[in-house]
């Protein structure tokens, strides 16, 4: 998020929410836009294909068709700058781009765009309105954006918007992507991804690697970052490595993401997983293929709190531990770091993550030297921090601290004070920074990006007729690994729900499992390309007619069994939120 | 003899009809009304001494002029007419009968508050008067007295009818705006006070029926006319509603200030059976009771106050020797406990618990203490509760306490009634 | 997984719901479930805000109800000229039902009230929104029995 | 601008706009509250906080009196105090006096007032309410006989999480709390954020997933932060016997003390039994034998998931073992795959449920040991 919760409850005038079902997803997010509204009477305006709960607390509902973001956008885009609402002052000292932008967005006439996405005209030129009169105006999202093979370019088309209005760099303003995922900020920001170092430090900077190859005590002198180095030069083994005398070096090409990586095993890339924490089976598109995957997999380490369902195809199960039962720091969605303190016990043998990773790294280290490599473990252990020998949490965060530049001044002594600092936070006196952009950006000059609709991978069809979108229901969370092991989360919600609109119910010949209709509750068949499933149907307004919607926390009914791996070419996002179905009726 | 103002119409034939009014001068006032300037209104209002006639007196053009000026703010008129007090029957009276004399005092007012919209808000269980009501605004619509520019003026005056459906707390002029509302009839805090921030939060000027069907006379006979009728503090004609144990009861139109004893002797033709006074509640159930010995006492705002009670709603109810006090405390105490709101815990426990000891002591049932509890209970619920109810729920077990304690000390040593000697009612 | 209905509170549509409640008692007879649902889809309102204002009128009724809904005033002035309690007890013993009960045949339903501003008619009662006044054992014996033929 | 007054004879400035019990509060003077809370507009209805005000006439409510210039003001007067015990005695007369065994012993407002005041017990005898226990969800109780009507559940509901599940039905004495059209609060648009127990002065709304699991003086409270989305409320889990009994919400800056229903009542699978307590590894490992094709596994456990029959089922067991074996398996495999087929054939997952400290290992262990940038987390999924 550019901004913060705190400012966007207290400072928006007006939300614009596209993609997120906020209640459900970020509940006390959710709950303090509902708090806005009733209590300041902000304006909300809701973008999404499904009546989720926000909806009735909007001044208005975008119903777009799924994936019809870009289109839907522009076309507003337009009218703010048909109208002349845009923020010229903004534009022309804080931004450049944008006259190719503006020839692009003046392609999307109301009229056009209301026949790609559906929305009546009406309602754009509201909606238009009021985000031309009613700043700042906060837009948020989350994986409703993202989950698309246009994820990044809806991104981009919402900063542009963001900057069209002037609303960046203002408190209640800004773009702010809503984490999904207790620490998924925090794992972006620790180097989690297959880019970027800790603090998104690009892996292919040679500066970056020399900075990361002394501090981690690898030897840099002969590093080669020539960006022309083939792929030989990587895949060499170590006695390969130790007769060119380059040693072991740091990388600089780009890895794989979890959407390449389980793939790349058919393909024999990849040969070995490391899993911490997660669960594929249950998360990722296109579960079938993913099984295949998994099974040829030469060696998976599972390290986790219970055998998940990608237990079943792991070769070694290691038990990690709690969040309640360790100490450090979680990065929330507004880029604040806060401490997570141990209240109880590991149960059994079950180890801090931390520590079984530190073990790992030994004994790989170890076995390598004393193996194939003597002169290699010496030279690890001369840089400043390329030991594994850690007691807590807060020596590993003062290595943070020393080469992630935005984690610089967060360290644990400062949290335990209370401080609550979001990140960039560059030393140890600067109090955090709540709001992105202020004044200028990152890159200096916000740039516009020229962005066309399209549409997206897989559409319905005669076969598959229908449009099948997913995600997560309130009381429960992601694979369902921990809310379906909560006696109370599961007794309230206990089976997957298929929810079905009305009309589709009735050309099914199902009948709404609320009413008391003449037959009891029916089950649906939803089968995609890829995979099939049956689950219990709510027949509900909350989906528009030929869409359904389905989440995946429970494994007898998985939606990711439909879901297609079509990807973002950027983010390498699959397109969770449109597939095409067909839809029965289970007897 | 007194020349009826108020009730000078109701006993004419089709006296609710529109037509009988204007024959009988009706709308007159509101033709020389829009002649005038509000503020000559208000002042008008203001000299005539007019109080407010719900219960609480208090000076109906000071209320006025409380209102925002300014023709910018929407502007509400409430009329009450939920006349719930046990012992008054006026409102029903005058609107079942007289309607349109009330509709022309809500025109004045809101032209001189500049009021764009008036609600009447009516007791449910006043069936014939909701139907009066709708009746009445619909022909004063008809006859240009209601909607856009009033007889030529440029005034605009919309009025509807809402029912209330049973609930004596909506009374009270901040429950009933959330009556009106739509909600429950809990009243609100004060401040902000109606005339600040009303209906919808917007400004609201409330008024009790009777209190607006003087306006029309005030307006056309002048204030001074008005404030000639009356005590000191008390100006105008009153209508008094007598029940209970009188031959005649009625309602009573007469000048304020006129003692309680002409109006149980003179007006009421005295006592039933020519039995003996021995109380009698002046104002209405919440009002403290009077004995027989202070009779005289004019039926005047601040006489009454001087007696130890209050004039409250004029609501007369006649006790003669054959009613036991301690049942009286107990029925009207159960009232109360019965519409008590809920909200703040001293009514919704303290009237209960008021009710439970007075019920103990009629039923034989009691001991001593309870009656020090019963004083204990009032004296505690009074003046601590979150709307004026409280002061208002523990009058009639306090005051027969008062003036009655060997009763209710009777009961509790002889497990039955000084009065009645039994339990025992026969009926039919 | 339920939502409620309204969230941003229309106060126009909300200062009909007295209105509205009094249109669905007279259609259904009482404020059964089905009655507070469509009055709360109709105005937007959630059915808890429905219920819980209706619950507090007692006009509004959330018990099945009798065809005649006959109401004793049990006021302090019907009280004091042999109202009240007396003349329940006679119409309970006709009826053969308690205040509170409606007769097996669905015709009466028998209730105490508070004062019905009627004391100069006392004793007074209702039946439905009709006002009987001065009531005497002969004029209840033949108002129970004009009802029941009707 | 601020404004002048006396409180106890104490002079005191408040902000204009401020209420008497926020200026008293900003001063450092107590002023006992029932229904007041301070995250809720306040209702004025309970009667405790009432202070006595020279020239008003009656008592006043401290917690929407506002304070303007010149009010002297006294928190504690006989009439104050006396006021205060009258209505205690109230309230106590219609609330079982079952604190030996209530849950919300030591975590009552109501008892901590009867005992400041010396409340023992009620002289107003009469009816109490007897409604049945309503336990039938999994996560709030309600004991409607230990409601004292406060409503801040009621203004919880609607102000704080905006569903406006509770309401109050019926009036007076008979009032009571409800939830939706006054049936279960499951039924109702109730979201199970626990506001309402957050704020319930007395056990009347109680966690039931924390009965009798121990009092607050046994209970040691850890701050934290949830671990379900990315908002990062901060929570106080109570812990005791290395259990915990309890997560309430905490004043974090980005929850304000409240949470939802995961984050509340979602965290029982801490304690699951089926928590991984020793590491596993799969017999082939251990036996040093190839790994058998699963494909043919999986094709059979679809079928019958207990079927361990096939070699393969029998390699593929899982083996409890110790960490020191777990690990060497581990490190011996994973520094072969990078031998063999290079530093680019391992892929790392790691995770956004760990903490920032793990995942930065994770980092560096993929880049610094394996020699890889193929790490990955769920961010996209």
């Amino acid at each position: 998020m550019s901004n913060s919760i705190e400012d966007i409850a207290g400072d928006a005038q007006a939300f614009f929410v596209i993609g997120s079902n906020t209640t459900e997803q970020h509940p006390i997010i959710g709950m303090r836009l509902r708090q806005a509204v009733k209590q300041r009477g902000a304006i909300l305006i809701v973008a999404d294909p499904r009546r989720i709960p926000l909806t009735d607390f909007a001044s208005l509902h975008l119903r777009h068709k799924p994936g019809t973001d870009i289109a839907l956008l522009n076309g507003l885009m337009y009218l703010i700058l048909k109208n002349g609402w845009e923020d010229k002052e903004f534009i022309t000292s804080r931004t450049e781009g944008f006259d190719e932008f503006k020839a692009t967005v003046m392609q999307y006439p109301p009229e056009k765009v209301s026949e790609i996405t559906g929305v009546p005209l009406a309602d754009l030129e509201q909606a238009a309105k009021i985000m031309g009169a009613t700043k700042p105006m906060a837009v948020l999202w989350a994986m409703g954006i993202t989950q698309h093979i246009t994820g990044v370019r809806n991104v981009m088309t919402l900063a542009n918007l963001q900057m069209l209005l002037g609303n960046m760099g203002v408190a209640g303003g800004g773009v702010n992507p809503l984490r999904g995922q207790n620490n998924v900020q925090g794992a972006c920001d620790m180097g989690g991804l297959p880019n970027v170092f800790p603090a998104y430090q690009p892996v292919t900077s040679p500066e970056v690697i020399a900075k990361f190859g002394t501090a981690w005590g690898l030897k840099v002198e002969g590093l080669k970052v020539d960006s022309e180095s083939k792929e030989s030069d990587n895949l060499q083994p170590f006695d390969k490595l130790r007769a060119s005398s380059a040693t072991f070096q740091l990388s600089n090409r780009v890895g794989m993401t979890v959407t390449e990586m389980i793939p790349g095993i058919l393909e024999g890339k990849t040969h070995a997983l490391y899993i911490l924490g997660e669960d594929p089976v249950m998360s990722d598109a296109d579960t079938n293929h993913l099984r295949r995957c998994l099974e040829e997999c030469d060696f998976i380490v599972l390290q986790e709190l219970f055998e998940n369902e990608t237990a079943a195809y792991a070769d070694v199960l290691l038990p990690g531990i709690a969040f309640a039962e360790k100490s450090g720091t979680f990065t929330n969605t507004e880029r604040r770091v806060q401490m997570v303190r141990k209240a109880v016990e590991p149960p059994g043998e079950a180890r801090e993550d931390w520590w079984i990773t530190a073990e790992l790294a030994k004994r790989i280290l170890a076995h390598s030297g004393w193996q194939t490599c003597p002169e290699r473990s010496r030279r690890v252990a001369d840089g400043p921090y390329a030991g594994w020998d850690y007691h807590d949490t807060a020596q590993i965060m003062a290595e943070i601290n020393a080469l992630a530049p935005s984690y610089e001044g967060i360290t644990h002594a400062r949290l335990e004070r209370g401080e609550t600092l979001q990140w960039p936070c560059p030393n140890a006196g600067h109090p955090g920074t709540p709001i992105l952009h202020v004044g200028k950006f990152t890159r200096g000059l916000g740039k516009f990006t020229s962005i066309e609709h399209i549409p997206p991978a897989e559409l319905p069809d005669d076969e598959y007729p229908m449009v099948l979108s997913t995600g997560r229901v309130l009381y429960h969370w992601h694979g369902g690994q921990m809310s379906r092991r909560s006696k109370g989360l599961l007794e309230i919600y206990p089976q997957p729900l298929i929810e079905v609109n009305e009309e589709d119910a009735e050309k099914l010949g199902l009948n709404p499992s609320t009413g008391s209709g003449q037959v009891e509750t029916k089950h649906v068949r939803v089968t995609s390309r890829r995979g099939s499933i049956a689950a219990e149907a709510w027949v509900t307004e909350r989906v528009p007619p030929g869409m359904v919607y389905a989440n995946f926390h429970f494994p007898q009914a998985s939606v990711n069994e439909l879901t297609i791996a079509a990807l973002d070419p950027v983010s390498k996002i699959p397109e969770f939120k449109v597939c095409a179905v067909k839809v029965e009726v289970v007897e | 003899m007194f020349e009826p103002i108020l009730t000078r119409n109701i006993h004419r034939p089709n006296s609710e009809k529109i037509a009988t009014y204007l024959a009988h001068g009706g709308y007159a006032a509101v033709k020389l009304a829009l002649t005038k300037t509000p503020d000559e209104l208000i002042e008008m209002v203001k000299r005539s001494g007019l109080r407010g006639r719900g219960g609480a007196g208090f000076p109906a053009g000071v209320k006025w002029g409380y209102m925002p000026k300014g023709a910018g703010i929407q502007k509400f008129v409430a009329v009450n007419t939920d006349e719930g007090e046990p012992g008054t029957f006026k409102d029903r009276e005058i609107v079942e009968r007289d309607p349109h004399q009330v509709i022309e005092g809500v025109i004045i007012a809101a032209y001189a508050v500049g009021a764009s919209r008036a609600y009447v808000y009516i007791r449910g269980e006043f069936f014939l008067g909701v139907k009066r009501w709708i009746k009445a605004i619909a022909d004063a619509y008809e006859y240009g007295f209601l909607g856009r520019n009033i007889l030529g003026s440029g005034f605009d005056l919309d009025m509807s009818v809402h029912r209330g459906a049973g609930a004596y707390i909506c009374g009270e002029e901040t429950a009933m705006l959330e009556s009106l509302e739509g909600k429950r009839g809990n009243p609100r805090l004060k401040p902000p006070y109606p005339a600040q921030a009303g209906l919808f939060g917007l400004p609201t000027l409330v008024h009790n029926i009777e209190t607006l069907a003087c306006i029309p006379h005030i307006v056309e006979r002048g204030p001074e006319w008005f404030a000639s009728i009356g005590t000191a503090e008390s100006k105008g004609p009153k209508i008094f509603s007598v029940s209970g144990h009188v031959n005649r009861p009625g309602n009573y139109e007469l000048p304020l200030g006129v003692t309680l004893r002409e109006i149980i002797y003179e007006h009421a033709g005295g006592i039933r059976g020519g039995r003996e006074l021995k109380a009698v509640i002046p104002g209405g159930a919440s009002t403290p009771m009077l004995t027989a010995s202070q009779i005289d006492v004019p039926m005047a705002y601040e006489t009454l106050k001087a007696a130890g009670s209050e004039l409250g709603t004029g609501a007369i109810v006649v006790l003669d020797v054959t009613t036991c006090m301690v049942e009286t405390a107990r029925r009207l105490t159960k009232f109360f406990a019965h519409e008590s709101c809920g909200r703040c815990t001293p009514c919704r426990i303290g009237s209960q618990r008021l009710y439970e000891t007075l019920d103990r002591i009629e039923s034989g049932k009691g001991t001593m203490d309870d009656i020090d509890r019963a004083v204990e209970l009032a004296r505690g619920i009074d003046g601590i509760t979150f709307c004026p109810m409280g002061a208002m729920l523990v009058n009639p077990a306090r005051s027969a306490i008062q003036h009655f304690r060997p009763e209710f000390e009777y009961h509790i040593l002889n497990k039955h009634c000084l009065v009645c000697k039994s339990k025992e009612r026969n009926y039919g | 997984m339920r939502n409620p209905q309204s969230a941003i509170e229309n106060p126009k549509s909300r200062a009909m719901l007295l209105a509205a409640l009094y249109i669905a008692q007279e259609q259904y007879g009482w404020l059964n479930p089905e009655a507070i649902r469509r009055v709360a889809d109709r105005l937007n309102l959630t059915e808890g805000q429905v219920r819980s204002t209706a619950s507090f009128y007692t006009l509004f009724k959330l018990e099945p109800q009798g065809r005649y809904r006959i109401q004793v005033c049990e006021g302090l002035s019907c009280y004091l000229v042999g109202g009240a309690e007396p003349m329940m007890d006679f119409i309970s013993k006709k009826l053969k039902i308690k205040p509170g009960e409606t007769t097996p045949d669905g015709k009466f339903t028998l209730e105490v009230v508070e004062c019905l501003a009627a004391c100069d008619l006392a004793p007074a009662l209702k039946v439905n929104d009709e006002l009987y006044g001065q009531m005497t054992a002969e004029k209840i014996d033949a108002l129970l029995e004009e009802l029941r033929n009707v | 601008m601020t404004v002048n007054l006396t409180i106890n004879g104490q002079a005191i400035q408040a902000r204009a706009g401020q209420t008497i019990l926020q200026a008293a509060r900003a001063a450092g003077i107590h002023i006992p509250v029932l229904c007041e809370h301070p995250a809720l507009p306040p209702d004025g209805a309970c009667r405790i906080c009432l202070v006595e005000i020279e020239k008003q006439r009656t008592l006043q409510p401290a917690c929407t009196f506002p304070a303007t210039e010149g009010l002297i003001i006294q928190t504690h007067s006989p009439r104050v105090v006396e006021a205060r015990k009258f209505t205690l005695e109230l309230l106590i007369s219609d609330h079982p006096l079952d604190c030996m065994t209530c849950e919300a012993t030591g975590d009552c407002a109501l008892q901590d007032l009867a005992y400041e005041y010396e409340i023992k017990e009620s002289r107003y005898k009469g009816k109490q309410h007897n409604y049945p226990l309503d336990a039938s969800n999994p996560f709030i109780q309600v004991e409607r006989n230990k409601c004292i009507l406060c409503r801040r559940c009621v203004r919880a509901c609607s102000h704080i999480n905006g569903v406006e599940a509770i309401s109050v039905f019926y009036r007076g004495f008979n009032a009571y709390i409800g939830f939706g059209a006054d049936g279960a609060m499951q039924d109702s648009s109730c979201e199970f954020c626990g506001s309402c127990v957050a704020v319930c002065p007395t056990g009347a709304l109680w966690p039931k997933m924390s009965i009798g699991k121990g009092r607050p003086w046994q209970v040691r409270q850890v701050e934290t932060i949830c671990s379900y989305c990315g908002v990062g409320c901060k929570l106080s889990l109570h812990v005791r016997d290395n259990q915990i009994i309890r997560v309430e919400g905490a004043n974090g800056p980005a929850n304000h003390g409240w949470t939802c229903v995961k984050g509340r009542f979602g965290w029982d699978y801490v304690h699951h039994p089926d928590r991984l307590l020793k590491p596993r590894v799969r017999r082939y490992l251990l036996d040093g034998l190839q790994k058998p094709d699963i494909r043919e596994l999986r094709v059979e456990s679809s079928r019958d998931k207990t079927n361990l029959d096939s070699l393969v089922s029998n390699l593929w067991e899982w083996v409890e073992t110790d960490w020191d074996t777990a690990l060497d398996i581990t490190a011996k495999k994973l520094g072969e795959i990078r031998d063999t087929h290079g530093s680019d054939s391992i892929g790392v997952l790691t995770s956004a449920k760990c903490l920032n400290e793990e995942n930065y290992l994770m980092n560096k262990f993929t880049r610094q040991v394996i020699g890889t940038n193929n790490i990955d987390h769920c961010a996209r999924l």
